[in-house]
């Protein structure tokens, strides 16, 4: 592949944002959508001929990078197909500007071979993220901005230390992203290896860095949510991390053993705060940053079969919570609210996209046969393969983590349990009259559910066999081939429709039907009688150990921002009274430096 | 899929079986509960006239629900279940299985759950709200130390997460059952099917006279009588799952199968008994017993495996 | 009986005629005085309310209170006579007694006596009735 | 909007009687309570103002089928009150006999209803096994198992002859041993314990202000028991202890029940001692009520039962106010209910041990002869019963 | 449907609905359940939805207030349903006929199939009640 091909993906979405600013809407809109269908025909042209032989020093492709770019493609031309319609007046224009734009920096990121570049890319992705987020109308709009770039640009600063300290000591001309194998277990690579692990939580949302997420997803549009935190910086974040964990470092047991602990205990916390939501956007909001913890805990294992697992998560990933997100904001499009209070028994009046939902939820919580657990499986699979050859107390630790891998997603099965009772199912409060969402939207969502239940279904021959496979080998890692293609979802499935077939023949045969009203003891049905659902979880709450953790992070001790903020707020604080404005304490202080000074230089003399 | 297959799914271990002998499995649990309540109890058909009297009744649909989930749960549940008892069978009595499939089944058994919640939230019934909260939190409950069990037995047997595989480590090498961390782990599991059974004293989610049977509550005729055998299958498949982790698998000789059968019907009476003298435990109560009781021990019995005990 | 001739003493001047059997003490109390006895009775003298009987004579209306004095076992039993039958109306004492909630609501449903002050005065038992049954036990004798 | 309301009732499995309760909460945790009866509201007050006073003693029988002897002897303690009649020696230890039996019956009945309701349907199945013996008790007495009529002013009805007290001693004494057995069983089995202790506790201070009666008082400490404050019948002359507990919870309202099942038998072994020796009639007869008021009251299973009569001479009361002890109970589920989980607050509803059939009374009856459609049918039903009583008892 | 009625008479699932009585009947139809006469031998079961429910035992006068709720939930059962009416009050009204809160026509709100007086009618003749319509869906 010629470098030059290479800079389609990244001019033409950035020309296309350019024009946009001057198109009217309509015509914007037209423009885009062609723009990303034509870079989704170069992304899949790109795909076999992927390889970093004929690159340049600056843009370059291997098989990862293409086929996160061929999923960052999909992806936003989908999310594009539900933006045409629905979309804030106010906004449009701007939005419409933003988001190839945003195409734009995302595709940098993932071709550029030279660090500077992806340096650069890296951090404007960072900044779209901050603008989409000042789009949102309501009042935490602004805050949850300010939260996102303190976060992801503070992440960026250390992804620069990370870089110097990798590759500082060599040439500009050498700055390339692939191949060092550095063994962290050096000081200083160590500190490398820390610093881009922080740039890649932060962008991926893993935990501690993950608290933008919710709040992004709580203000900002929708579609914006549905393309950035869910897709877009999770394939960035991601392949940052497995970047690292094969071509950047050749890490040892111990670091692995961390990762994959981040991994897990990212799972299980955001899991926890997800169940006690209620608002719609913040549960998914925190979902987002769970699942990370399985494409952690899969690439940063080592394992060959969980790493394949960790990338089959992250692509299924972006499919279903995308769609989840779309689907949520159909929802919100038509009844102005994403509070679980507000919503309810919508199942009625939005068919098409409570079937979307639910096979999003599905899979979310790795319920067969949909793709995400095929994924998990071979994730948990993985580990137990590492863990088999590990010494005892490693054994131990590795168990634990998968434990609560396999708990998370039971846990999360139960939010979504939620998520679609209070939503869909349940009882309609009665307040809004809903219509089923435009065309646009629930092909969006209806395109993504297909794709879910199709890489689960048909998980080893599409996706493994035709793409993960081929990335694992040029990572080096063939022997992931080997553990794929015992479990058959479709035989299952098979299996499964012709009991199911038997049932429902014998009771088409023998049914008499009648339509009737609830019964609730002989009083009427009315709508005051109804359980919202976002009380679900107040028992969990409440257990002895967990209300603690609960009412912490309510006040959020786990914030690394809040607390950051507030810290610098104490000293700056601290400082000020420092300065009361008296010359006697000013001379006091020279002096007093003065002193320390020369006896540094003493003691170091 | 092979006329063997159709076999295995529709006749021996599957349908025609497992329904068989739930539901005569389930006369065995009322007769026994009738029993120690100083009762007679039904006769052996009871179970068998009460799943043909429901197909005969009317079905009543409630209006404004999700008419196509309220109707399809039971039987995509009914299905589920078919499939569990195929693959439990297969690996039980035919020693056939495929790589992993100790995690599928789990995922696959918490779809029973799922059909419930949803076909009873389908209805917008109060009762059956409430009842899906509760029944997912017992699954909340129960599935963490369900988790534990399922990999005590895994690591006992070797890291094979193979049911066919588990059977035939303890086949060779004798049931993990006579092993402190698998005797420990059998008694947890005893009681997690219990909760998974939904039977007393975990039978929040259905309870009769608190949410009037829960999800169940406005389900009438052929979807009713499919819930009803449901949740008798269960009286089977999860014995069998029990057996066929711990405590040793089945051979096909004479002695054997007269030993699978007192193995089981022992689980089965213990099942009963433990029904029959405890009153149902409120949801937090069961949340606290599982997360803060049962789940320390089944670590242990982790460790202990782990540690080769 | 010391408790009685304390009461006699104490309260003497806010009460009328007065009827005494064994144990069973009748006395009359005009409407304006009641929430004085009945705070007197209940919180003084730690008596309980048993009950309250609206009746219905040809001249006028008349509530008797029974409160029950446990430890001795006595009745004291305060009446009051409302001679407005059209608009009955006398001061509530469910401020004072929060169990005579549902008594003064039963009084209010059955007999249409207004009770000022009751925090929640609606019907008790004729709530949604679905024929609208009104005052039932005091139709008959208007009949 | 966060207002989740669940409606209990009319006709909820908790709830023998159809009775609707609206209850507002939050997830599973009860805030808010709202109870809305009448459902059995049957009209006894003035059905009783059209009756005489001996048929009113019928009809009084009638407001509850549990407490079905509490409310009679109430009432004949109001229609004696207005004119201080005597009753024989006999007849008060007969009328205590019979209320006694009855308040064992009835607190068994309410814990199999309470271990039903918590899902222990074993405890349910044997509280009820051994309450039947009690029932037996009755039929030998009264020839009926539940509505005994035995009832009268100045008296009771019937004779217990010393041939039945022998029969009901010996089926005494089989009770007593199988209650100590439910008892031990209900309070040392630890879930059970753990189910409701501490669970829906009413303070002593709402127990006083709710001027609630009966067990549930007493299981918050509030020392009322008109046995004991007003000993009428045969209650002087017996010895008994009255149950106060403090916690006020449901554990304690159990126990308190269980205990006062061992009183009664106590009281019923005394009786039956005195009924074998003190001879004489058992029914003063009354000709006429004067004018005048009467309150009669009586310490039911549940707690006080109030009756009140007026008559202005002729035989026919002109007012005839009947108060049951839940009317002044049930609505302490206000103080004790809100702040608990839902499936407490359902067994707390339960344990006040809520009779609806007696709040909602109110009494008249009218003999007249028209609609007497179903009178073959009851003919050949109770030859029907006669037949199959003899089979089952092969006499 | 007579092949249907056989099956359906050792499988009756009796929901129970008080319309104002005086609880006796309602105690005596739970004394059914318990030991000494045990119901389930005969396949009968109380359930606590009437979406489940073959027969509905009602007692008592059917007051006012209670009686459009009987009816609506009478609607609600699934079909073939029978309405077996327990005890005195439903069939003559007892003493409670006279009463302001009665309904006139208890007929009209309900379809009765079977009566069983007695008030309360003994165990044994609810039994014999139950035999009987047994014996009416035998055929």
């Amino acid at each position: 592949m010629e470098p030059s091909a290479l800079l389609t993906f990244l001019f033409l979405p950035a020309a296309v944002a350019v024009i946009n600013l001057f198109l009217p809407v309509r015509a914007a809109k037209a423009l885009t959508l062609l723009t990303l269908l034509y870079l989704l025909y170069c992304a899949i042209t790109l795909w076999p001929s992927a390889s970093l032989g004929s690159s340049s020093v600056y843009l370059g492709v291997d098989r990862l990078a293409a086929f996160v770019l061929l999923f960052a493609q999909i992806l936003s031309t989908v999310i594009l197909l539900f933006s045409l319609k629905g979309v804030r007046r106010d906004i449009e224009r701007f939005f419409f500007v933003l988001f190839p734009l945003t195409v734009a920096f995302c595709n940098g990121v993932l071709l550029s071979r030279h660090a500077l570049l992806f340096l650069i890319f890296w951090g404007l992705s960072g900044v779209s993220l901050y603008l989409f987020a000042l789009l949102g109308k309501d009042a935490e709009a602004s805050a949850a901005a300010k939260k996102t770039f303190i976060i992801i640009g503070g992440s960026d600063v250390f992804l620069i230390l990370g870089l110097v300290l990798l590759i500082g000591s060599r040439p500009v001309d050498l700055w390339w992203l692939d191949k060092l194998n550095l063994r962290p277990e050096a000081p200083l690579y160590w500190l490398a290896f820390v610093s881009l692990l922080i740039a890649s939580l932060a962008k991926a949302g893993g935990f501690p860095l993950h608290t933008w997420v919710p709040d992004f997803s709580k203000s900002s549009p929708i579609e914006s949510v549905a393309l950035l935190p869910a897709s877009l910086d999770k394939l960035l974040g991601i392949f940052l991390l497995a970047r690292m964990m094969t071509s950047l470092f050749v890490v040892g047991l111990t670091v692995k053993m961390i990762v994959v602990s981040i991994g897990a205990f990212t799972i299980i916390s955001a899991v926890m705060m997800a169940l006690s939501q209620h608002n719609g956007r913040r549960m998914l909001g925190y979902h987002a940053v769970s699942q990370v913890g399985y494409m952690i805990m899969g690439v940063g294992s080592g394992n060959p079969l969980a790493f394949a697992g960790g990338l089959f998560h992250m692509i299924n990933h972006t499919i279903y919570k995308s769609n989840l997100f779309l689907s949520l904001g159909s929802v919100e499009k038509q009844t102005g609210s994403s509070e679980f209070d507000d919503l309810g028994g919508l199942a009625k009046s939005m068919p098409l996209t409570f079937i979307m939902a639910l096979v999003g939820a599905l899979a979310i919580s790795g319920i067969p046969p949909f793709n995400g657990f095929f994924s998990k499986w071979m994730i948990y699979q993985g580990l137990l393969e590492t863990a088999k050859t590990l010494p005892v107390g490693y054994q131990l630790w590795m168990l634990i983590c998968l434990i609560l891998a396999i708990f998370g997603s039971a846990l999360t099965l139960a939010s979504f349990v939620k998520f679609l009772h209070a939503v869909f199912l349940g009882r309609n409060p009665g307040t809004h009259k809903v219509r089923e969402a435009p065309i646009n939207q629930w092909l969006a969502t209806g395109i993504l559910a297909i794709l879910c239940a199709i890489f689960g279904l048909f998980a080893v021959a599409l996706p493994l066999k035709k793409l993960i496979v081929p990335v694992m080998v040029d990572l080096g890692m063939p022997e992931a081939m080997q553990f794929i293609g015992f479990f058959h979802p479709l035989l299952l499935l098979g299996l499964f429709a012709v009991v199911f077939g038997l049932g429902i023949l014998l009771y088409f045969l023998v049914r008499t039907v009648r339509y009737d009203d609830v019964y609730l003891g002989g009083q009427p049905a009315d709508p005051r009688f109804r359980i919202t659902g976002s009380d679900f979880y107040r028992e969990v709450r409440e257990m002895p150990v967990l209300n603690k953790i609960f009412a912490a992070a309510d006040k959020k001790y786990c914030d690394v921002y809040e607390m950051g903020s507030k810290g610098t707020f104490a000293f700056s604080g601290w400082l000020q009274k420092l300065h009361p404005g008296l010359l006697p304490l000013y001379i006091l202080y020279i002096f007093l430096g003065l002193l320390i000074l020369g006896l540094v230089i003493n003691i170091g003399g | 899929m092979s006329l063997q297959m159709v076999f295995y799914l529709l006749v021996f271990p599957g349908l025609l079986f497992t329904a068989v002998l739930g539901l005569s499995i389930g006369w065995l649990d009322r007769k026994l509960s009738a029993r120690f309540q100083y009762r007679v109890g039904p006769p052996f058909l009871q179970n068998f006239y009460d799943f043909i009297k429901l197909l005969g009744k009317e079905t009543i649909v409630v209006r404004d629900s999700v008419h196509s989930l309220f109707i399809a749960a039971p039987f995509v549940a009914f299905a589920m279940l078919v499939c569990i008892s195929t693959l439990i069978g297969v690996a039980l009595f035919y020693k056939q299985g495929f790589l992993g499939d100790l995690f599928v089944l789990m995922y696959l058994l918490m779809i029973y759950s799922i059909a419930l919640i949803l076909g009873g939230s389908a209805t917008g019934n109060v009762y059956s709200s409430l009842g899906a909260g509760r029944e997912i939190k017992m699954l909340l409950a129960d599935e963490l130390a369900f988790i534990l069990i399922c990999l005590v037995a895994i690591v006992k047997a070797g890291y094979e997460i193979g049911l066919a595989e588990i059977a035939a480590v303890q086949q060779a090498r004798g049931a993990f059952i006579a092993s402190p961390s698998g005797i420990i782990a059998f008694l947890i599991g005893l009681i997690c099917i219990q909760a998974k059974m939904a039977l007393p004293p975990f039978n929040i989610a259905e309870a009769e006279t608190e949410i009037v049977e829960g999800p169940l509550m406005e389900y009438s005729g052929p979807p009713l009588a499919f819930w009803y055998l449901n949740h008798f299958m269960m009286f089977t498949i999860y014995p069998f799952l029990l057996i066929l982790l711990f405590w040793g698998g089945f051979s096909a000789n004479g002695l054997g199968i007269l030993w699978f059968s007192l193995k089981y019907l022992l689980i089965v009476v213990v099942m009963i008994i433990l029904k029959n003298t405890n009153p149902r435990v409120r949801i937090d109560s069961a949340l606290r017993f599982f997360w803060r009781i049962a789940f320390p021990i089944s670590f242990i019995a982790l460790v202990l495996a782990v540690l080769g005990v | 009986m010391a408790k009685m001739d304390q009461f006699f003493a104490e309260m003497g001047g806010l009460i009328g005629k007065t009827i005494r059997k064994p144990k069973r003490i009748y006395f009359d109390v005009d409407k304006n005085n009641l929430t004085q006895v009945v705070e007197y009775l209940f919180n003084r003298m730690h008596c309980r309310l048993s009950t309250a009987t609206a009746t219905e004579t040809y001249h006028n209306l008349e509530v008797l209170y029974h409160f029950s004095h446990d430890a001795s076992g006595d009745y004291y039993c305060p009446r009051v006579l409302i001679t407005d039958k059209q608009k009955p109306a006398i001061p509530s004492i469910t401020p004072i007694v929060r169990g005579a909630e549902w008594i003064e609501r039963e009084m209010f449903d059955f007999w249409g006596i207004e009770f000022i002050g009751h925090p929640n005065l609606i019907r008790l038992l004729a709530r949604d009735h679905p024929q609208g049954l009104d005052k039932p036990l005091r139709f008959r004798r208007d009949k | 909007m966060n207002k989740n309301q669940i409606p209990v009732g009319p006709f909820h499995p908790l709830l023998e009687e159809a009775e609707y309760f609206n209850i507002t909460v939050e997830g599973e945790t009860v805030t808010d309570i709202e109870m809305d009866i009448g459902w059995m509201h049957r009209g006894h007050e003035f059905i009783s103002e059209q009756k005489t006073f001996t048929q009113s003693i019928f009809l009084v029988e009638r407001i509850c089928g549990i407490c079905s002897t509490s409310h009679p002897i109430a009432c004949v303690h109001a229609i004696e009150d207005i004119d201080n009649v005597e009753i024989p020696l006999r007849a008060r230890y007969i009328r205590t006999l019979v209320a006694e039996l009855e308040r064992i019956h009835s607190h068994l009945l309410w814990l199999g209803l309470a271990g039903h309701f918590i899902g222990y349907d074993t405890l349910w199945m044997w509280a009820w096994k051994y309450r039947e013996p009690i029932l037996q008790m009755f039929e030998i007495i009264s020839g009926n198992r539940n509505h005994y009529g035995m009832m009268r002013v100045g008296g009771v009805a019937r004779d217990v002859d010393v041939d039945k007290i022998a029969a009901l001693s010996k089926i005494l004494d089989q009770v007593d041993e199988k209650m100590e057995m439910i008892a031990k069983a209900a309070n040392d089995d630890p879930v059970l314990k753990s189910r409701l202790q501490g669970v829906g506790i009413l303070k002593h201070q709402d127990a006083v202000n709710f001027c609630a009666v009966g067990p549930t008082a007493r299981a918050s400490g509030v020392k009322i028991d008109v046995r004991k404050d007003e000993p009428t019948d045969a209650y002087d002359l017996v010895d008994f202890k009255v149950i106060v507990l403090k916690n006020g919870d449901v554990y304690d309202k159990t126990v308190v029940r269980l205990l006062e099942i061992f009183e009664s038998s106590k009281i019923i072994r005394q009786c039956m001692k005195k009924l074998r020796t003190a001879n004489g009639p058992i029914l003063n007869s009354v000709k006429e009520i004067p004018p005048g008021e009467g309150i009669g009251r009586y310490e039911a299973p549940r707690g006080e039962v109030f009756h009140y009569m007026r008559s202005d001479g002729s035989n026919r009361p002109i007012r005839h106010k009947v108060r049951a002890p839940s009317f002044n109970n049930i609505p302490t589920y206000i103080a004790s209910c809100k702040g608990i989980p839902l499936a407490d607050a359902l067994i707390t509803l339960a344990a006040v041990d809520p009779c609806y059939c007696c709040t909602e009374r109110a009494i008249r009856i009218n003999h007249s002869a028209e609609g007497a459609q179903p009178i073959d049918l009851l003919r050949l039903s109770r030859e029907k019963t006669e037949r199959i009583r003899r089979t089952i008892h092969g006499a | 449907m007579g092949w249907y009625n056989k099956r359906l008479a050792k499988s009756i699932w009796v929901f129970h609905m008080s319309g104002s009585p005086c609880n006796n009947c309602d105690i005596e139809i739970l004394d059914l359940l318990t030991p000494r006469y045990d119901l389930e031998r005969l396949g009968i079961k109380l359930v606590g939805s009437i979406r489940h429910a073959d027969v509905l035992l009602v007692t008592g006068i059917f007051n006012q207030k209670v009686a459009p709720k009987l009816k609506r939930i009478y609607e609600q059962a699934p079909k073939p349903i029978f309405v077996v009416a327990i005890g005195t009050c439903p069939a003559s009204g007892c003493c409670f006929k006279d009463s302001y809160n009665a309904v006139a026509k208890r007929e009209d709100i309900l379809p009765i199939d079977l009566y069983i007086p007695g008030c309360p009618p003994k165990p044994e003749a609810m039994i014999e009640g139950v035999a009987k319509l047994v014996e009416v869906l035998n055929g």
